[in-house]
């Protein structure tokens, strides 16, 4: 099965970086087919958690929204929306949060809240949500994006979230403690934070994309690694299992 | 001061006010459709509309011209794409302009929590590096009188009216809520007065575990007994959501005209009665 | 990460060091009185002792030697009366000086809510009008910064290691409480370390409520199996309180002699294991 | 049945002063007895709290201690004690709140924590518990207890909880707006706050009691209203009732 999207090549990356171990903090879209990829892959033991309260849950198909009755019903507890922000989450039990963005900086800032000024935006995003406290509450951050010129941008137009805001020690000077975007997972490749200065570094290549490519599709200039690795492609067997996920999740959500 | 059951109409017309402040929430789940369109249908306007997320009930709210201003933490419909109605109220002031308050989920969830115990705010580890408190004075700062650190706190929400659904009330006017109960419980107790619509009114709750997430009889205003009242929302245990519903209202909501007639056709022209209606038609279509 | 199930014995050898901030909660319900027995058997040390109502358990800990430091907010045996070794200690130093920190209820219960929250301090409603602040430097009030409300302030609860009993864990660690659950679950997620001492061990949690009072096995330490390990407190659906014992304890805790007598002949020449038993007989009592 | 004991004189009138639309928090010993009397006589839809998180209960025999199993076998619902303090009491939902103390003085403060010196004290007590907020946050406060020199003091040793404060406003002045101590229930007499000062006033005398015995059972001048009552004896119902009730809990209590 040579034959994947970069689409499924994003999603499969990120939830390789997931294991056993790890409670995590699933947003709607591809966190929640990567993070219930792993699942049914090489983590059968990992934690999910929805900001609907549900913890340890085993959806059969994945949610349209984030509260589904699928959530709850095969999670192992269900918790009151104020719980799960105030002790889980700010109590500091998620190892790992997954965030996307409308426009994202290199140094993992993210946006989604509005394209423009604020009180007179060119486009309305929906807004924050749970991810400002998501983006320093949780153990790191996987940011998990498409690449794009209008999406990877040198200056970000809200800050939403915070990442390494502007580099170096900045995000701790918030007094955030939590480690915050160790890896930014996208559909040409994966970038991690620079040791010192915090800005993203092109760290490992997905197969048939190259260098240009990713320049091309990014508003900063882009850094690479003195080593960049070549990303492992999608087995058969997680391809399989993602596109039997996605299937089984239009069927059920078409007949609803 | 105990809950009384009512009509819909008559617990909106008897608790709802031009000018309220007012919370309608349930987190995906359990989401006060019916309710939504009986405010609609009887013309409150001026409304402050609270909500974490402001989602299709809160898409026709403001899209029919009920609300003066929303107070909210994500504003959009969930795995399908923008509230069209929102969006046109914020970047075109149509069919008015729209004020906003703009939060964080812990934020909110945080402020529903405080208004219930009755504190006058909310004190959290919040909105860390975050820009929303650089547009919303309702944000500020405050230090751990121990350890110096700085603590994000917004007001508490108390809502001049909490609507919410859930699955059971029983004949005393206690009410059972069951699966995903967001901040139901917090929203109710936060409130001045509350519209609960529920699925079904049993004789007593026989067998209920001891720790169930519950509110009792004079903790509530009103109770409305409304089968399919959370549609296309869902109810634990009666129905699924509505999930092809929520992607049609994209198409819907997307042009001024063909949400108005949405509106007049199914809220104005329409009653609570409808839900139980919408619903067999969802199950069989479902069922197909 | 994962809860781990191990003897009693050595949960305590693991996880309790001498010098450490320890709370063992339940309120009067599953109050985890085998391991309270087994942290006297093991001789720890210059112990910090928090707990809302430190009736029996504290009493036993406190007289034989274990305490430093007690932070409680109400320390009686309900409905009977004094704590004698408390008493003794406090009004007398035997058998070694007792630091207090003292609050009320609401203060202790939001301190533990705070814990679990990750905050360094709880802010509520709380001591007006009231003298404890003048006595506790850790009581403090700080204003609302949005209405000038002087509201209180106390640090959070952060123990080192919390001691709880419930109901059931499952083969893969989860804990499930029922009935009154007081602050146990906010207790454990405060704390650093945790030990849940458990009446049954079960294959899995079939058939539980979607909101039931749980914790994960990935927020727990360490899990005990103990039949009866609340008593001569009770386990909803297992075994009834030893009001009785309750009332005996008075005449025993009365006197230093007859307390070490006790202490010597049930804790120190007891185990675990005894739990059962001795439930066996208050059962049998009970049914007489 | 025209015997009764001064006791059963107390929690009769104590339980005659609760209706059907009353919410209590109610404490152990005598408040518990008063409540459940009410409940199983002209009140039946009275609402019974106890600070366990048990929220209307009706149990069939008195707790000895505030949690036990019978509390929560027999309530509506039972909530975690963080729960009951934050929404519940602090909240407002409690119309009455029953208190005693060991010491109190003619403003309804109260002392349930030490005599004598609070570092050295002569007597140690078990401490608030929760009825510094109680004393607070509830509707109003019925006080309930036995007369004695003792017990109604000039100056209390130490102020656990808020009553009048210092008389007058003092109360309102430390940010309460509960109505306080609205009614002093004695195994002698009812007291009541006067209007403006708001120091107790008999207001009603048990039968068979003179204002001497008042007067020499209290640690304060004593001062009687202008048109005192005299308070109604219990009733055969009500005594047989609440002795029921007692020999209940005593076989019960005894069984364990």
């Amino acid at each position: 099965m040579t034959n994947y999207t970069p689409t499924e090549m994003m999603t499969v990356t990120a939830a390789r970086a997931l294991g056993n171990q790890d409670v995590c903090f699933v947003g709607i879209g591809m966190p929640s087919a990567a993070c219930n990829l792993a699942r049914l892959t090489h983590a059968p033991e990992i934690t999910l958690i929805y900001e609907s309260g549900t913890i340890g849950t085993k959806p059969d198909v994945l949610p349209l929204s984030i509260g589904d009755g699928e959530l709850c019903e095969t999670a192992m507890n269900t918790v009151p929306v104020t719980e799960m922000f105030r002790y889980w989450l700010q109590g500091g039990k998620i190892t790992v949060g997954f965030l996307g963005a409308a426009q994202l900086d290199k140094y993992g800032n993210i946006n989604t809240t509005v394209i423009g000024d604020y009180d007179n935006p060119k486009v309305r995003l929906p807004g924050g949500g749970g991810a400002p406290e998501i983006a320093t509450s949780c153990g790191e951050i996987f940011l998990v994006m498409k690449q794009s010129k209008r999406g990877f941008v040198e200056k970000i137009d809200f800050v939403t979230s915070l990442g390494y805001g502007k580099g170096g020690d900045d995000r701790a000077s918030y007094g955030v403690t939590t480690k915050g975007p160790s890896r930014l997972i996208t559909d040409l490749c994966i970038m991690e934070p620079h040791s010192v200065d915090k800005h993203f570094i092109v760290t490992s290549i997905h197969p048939g994309v190259n260098r240009d490519d990713i320049i091309a599709a990014t508003g900063w200039q882009v850094e690479f690694a003195d080593e960049i690795a070549q990303t492992p492609v999608p087995s058969d067997h997680e391809l399989q299992i993602l596109r039997d996920l996605h299937a089984r999740t239009n069927a059920a959500h078409e007949g609803q | 001061m105990v809950a009384q059951f009512m009509s819909l109409k008559n617990a909106v017309a008897t608790c709802v006010q031009d000018g309220d402040v007012i919370a309608m929430e349930g987190f995906t789940h359990l989401i006060p459709h019916a309710a939504g369109h009986e405010i609609i249908r009887q013309g409150k306007r001026d409304l402050t509309l609270i909500r974490m997320t402001p989602d299709v009930i809160y898409d026709q709210l403001i899209g029919a011209g009920c609300a003066k201003k929303l107070v909210f933490s994500w504003g959009g419909n969930p795995g399908v794409g923008s509230l069209h109605r929102l969006r046109d109220a914020l970047e075109n002031g149509w069919p008015r302009k729209l004020e906003i308050e703009e939060h964080s989920h812990a934020a909110m969830a945080n402020a529903y929590d405080a208004g219930a115990a009755g504190l006058p705010c909310a004190v959290f580890k919040g909105y860390r590096g975050a820009e929303l408190p650089r547009v919303n004075p309702n944000i500020k700062f405050i230090k751990c009188p121990f350890t110096g650190e700085s603590l994000a706190a917004v007001p508490a929400i108390r809502p001049d009216v909490t609507v919410v659904h859930a699955q059971k009330a029983n004949k005393k006017g206690d009410v059972l809520f069951e699966g995903i109960v967001g901040v139901q419980k917090e929203a109710v107790l936060a409130a001045k007065k509350s519209i609960i619509t529920v699925e079904e009114i049993v004789d007593d709750f026989a067998d209920i575990p001891f720790n169930a997430v519950m509110l009792p009889n004079w903790a509530i205003s009103t109770i409305v007994h409304v089968p399919g009242g959370a549609h296309p929302s869902y109810a634990q245990g009666y129905y699924k959501r509505d999930n092809a519903f929520y992607k049609a209202w994209d198409n819907i909501a997307r042009d001024r005209d063909s949400f108005k007639d949405w509106i007049d056709q199914h809220v104005m022209n329409g009653g609570p009665e409808d839900f139980a209606t919408r619903l067999k038609m969802h199950n069989a279509k479902a069922e197909a």
